[in-house]
């Protein structure tokens, strides 16, 4: 190699690693900027009402179904099931800082030790296997009731998810990144192209939600569904729409996804469980 | 059936949310290809101090699980309700709620 | 060799709309080289939901000995693969072209 | 159907809530009414129900529907008015297999403001009928039901 193209080589690297590689802070602001500015009439906090913070005639009907909330049922669920011990007389609550309650939104986290990324889900998995416990399925079920009722007992309390500094972290929250703005599927959409340049537009007759706001009211159930489903299991309906193969519970890729979009959403209000057609 | 009842002003507002799965009989079963047989309420009443308050009519065309919201003129905190529904099959739920 | 002569004037016969004959080692490989690249976007991270029934289909019709019909379906997937693949290397820079301004 | 119905129950209510336990089944099924609802025409159902089709459009009558449903499994309906010697309060979608869907009466006592949640098996025009002093009031608005939502 010449020493011309080498240099040229350098440049393009350069160039390229200062637009990529703008600090998780610089992005965070860059990001929730995008949407203060494009709805200047929507508080931050109310963002994660999704789809309802944009449309009346949608939001008068959600607010209506929450009278009764559709999850109620589960939510209790997920409060007895959080409860009741493991067979060896330990129980979630061991497992977890403030014996669970309230931590909702310090989630996910960067675990230092093993160099990876731990949602909620994936923690109480650990828990269980921890106390010889058999995990559960991740995405629905009885995970996502667990997760529904630890969520309900930080309402209120703004996601904090800690900046990432280290190299480790920086390049999970760089994968979540990159995941988050690639086009995919035989569509060739990214979460961007739907979630941030047509926010607020329809695709046929949806409105486009923000993705300022999605973490915070997760599990979400949705009349769709008529249950619970985590942040992941969303991702795969969202894959599955834009033909895209969805990636297994927990996956590497999917954990570092909810690591970034969470990061972005920091400073907003816990609001799950919440109800979605 | 849950039953959420407040008094203000003199006015009482009830609103029930009643457990049932409030099929049309025109719904197919998925797997055995058959049609699922109509189970659907039919009336629900809310008594207030033996006077009927409220008197619903259902068909097949409400929700699954119901929900209905009315308000009446009396009742006051602590007074007692007594919510009944029957659904086609000759089912029947009864619940007392008390008001807040 | 009358017996194998029957069953080759047979089986042009079945598959009078193509050309040549295909036989079930032809629609193998053609679902072989289908799987290899499937496999190719699931590392790149770039898997289409759009191959798994190709190549299932693919399967179904090589079991059925319908090898044409396996061929055709398998080189869909192929094409479907090759697509997606070529999404991952163009992403792999261009996704930095969706961030918010 | 529904006048024997009321005067029954005022016959009962004149006791004590003991006699709430013989308001069996059987009776509730008989005050049904079960040919205005297994009606498939409005038309049909309001014969049956009122005996007659003679409806005033009156803004009298408030409805509250969406203009499009974010879930044609459940879509809210409110019904109120300020209208005098209110009846009855029933609602109707024009469109579905069985158009009557539900009809509350409504007593001396009872505040004419009701809400229920619906089923719209398509896009149709959503109808409240109030029936007052004798005559009947009617509002209708089309809601729209589309398939599929990315439900964000």
């Amino acid at each position: 190699m010449n020493l011309l193209s080498k240099a040229a080589t350098t440049l393009l690297l350069i160039s390229l690693t200062s637009v990529s590689y703008a600090t998780p802070e610089q992005d965070k602001e860059t990001f929730q900027s995008f949407y203060t500015e494009r709805f200047p009439d929507i508080s931050k906090a109310d963002f994660g009402d999704g789809v309802y913070a944009l449309d009346q005639d949608a939001r008068d009907q959600w607010e209506a179904m929450n009278d009764f909330p559709p999850y109620e049922d589960n939510l209790e669920e997920g409060e007895i099931l959080f409860s009741t011990p493991f067979e060896n007389g330990k129980n979630y609550a061991s497992c977890f800082e403030n014996g669970g309650e309230n931590i909702r939104q310090n989630y996910p986290k960067f675990d230092s030790k093993r160099n990876m990324v731990v949602t909620l889900e994936l923690a109480i998995n650990e828990c269980r296997i921890n106390n010889d416990e058999e995990p559960l399925p991740y995405k629905k079920g009885d995970i996502a009731k667990i997760s529904a009722y630890m969520a309900s007992t930080s309402e209120g309390s703004e996601i904090n998810i800690a900046t990432p500094t280290s190299k480790a972290e920086l390049a999970a929250y760089d994968a979540g990144k990159q995941y988050f703005y690639s086009k995919r599927g035989q569509l060739n959409f990214s979460c961007a192209n739907c979630h941030i340049q047509n926010v607020g537009r329809k695709a046929r007759s949806e409105t486009l939600s923000p993705a300022l706001g999605h973490p915070t009211h997760f599990p979400v159930y949705r009349m769709k569904w008529e249950s619970f489903g985590t942040l992941q299991r969303r991702f795969d309906t969202c894959n599955k729409q834009v033909r895209a193969e969805p990636l297994p519970g927990q996956s590497e890729a999917y954990r570092n996804l909810e690591y970034f979009m969470t990061y972005m959403s920091n400073g907003l209000p816990v609001n799950g469980p919440a109800s979605r057609k | 059936m849950k039953v959420k009842a407040k008094a203000k002003n003199n006015i009482t507002s009830v609103r029930v949310l009643a457990k049932h799965p409030m099929e049309t009989g025109r719904r197919i079963d998925k797997e055995s290809g058959e049609k699922i047989p109509a189970k659907y309420i039919q009336e629900l009443t809310c008594e207030h101090e033996g006077n009927v308050v409220f008197v619903a009519q259902l068909g097949t065309s409400v929700s699954k699980n119901p929900y209905l919201a009315f308000s009446f003129e009396g009742g006051k905190k602590g007074d007692a309700l007594q919510l009944r529904w029957n659904d086609n099959t000759g089912d029947v739920a009864k619940v007392e709620a008390k008001i807040k | 060799m009358k017996l194998k002569a029957l069953a080759l004037i047979l089986i042009i016969g079945l598959f009078c709309t193509s050309a040549n004959a295909t036989t079930a080692a032809d629609a193998e490989k053609s679902i072989q080289s289908a799987q290899n690249l499937w496999d190719k976007t699931k590392l790149a991270g770039h898997e289409w939901n759009t191959i798994k029934p190709l190549v299932a289909q693919a399967k179904q019709s090589l079991d059925n000995k319908k090898y044409a019909v396996a061929i055709e379906l398998a080189n869909k997937a192929t094409q479907q693969a090759k697509l997606a693949l070529i999404q991952a290397e163009h992403e792999k820079t261009n996704w930095l072209n969706n961030l918010p301004k | 159907m529904a006048i024997s119905r009321r005067k029954f129950i005022n016959m009962l209510t004149v006791g004590s809530t003991a006699c709430l336990a013989l308001l069996s089944p059987i009776t509730s099924w008989a005050a049904w009414a079960s040919d205005a609802f297994n009606a498939t025409s409005p038309d049909d159902a309001y014969k049956n129900l009122f005996g007659s089709t003679d409806t005033v459009d009156s803004d009298e009558v408030k409805l509250k529907v969406p203009k499009i449903a974010e879930n044609g499994g459940a879509v809210p309906v409110s019904v109120k008015t300020n209208l005098k010697d209110v009846e009855s309060i029933t609602i109707f979608v024009k469109d579905n297999p069985q158009p009557l869907t539900a009809t509350f009466q409504i007593s001396a006592k009872t505040i004419p403001d009701i809400s229920t949640r619906i089923r719209l098996a398509q896009t149709s025009t959503v109808t409240a009928v109030i029936k007052a002093d004798g005559k009947l009031y009617s509002k209708s608005q089309e809601v729209k039901v589309t398939i599929g939502g990315c439900g964000g």
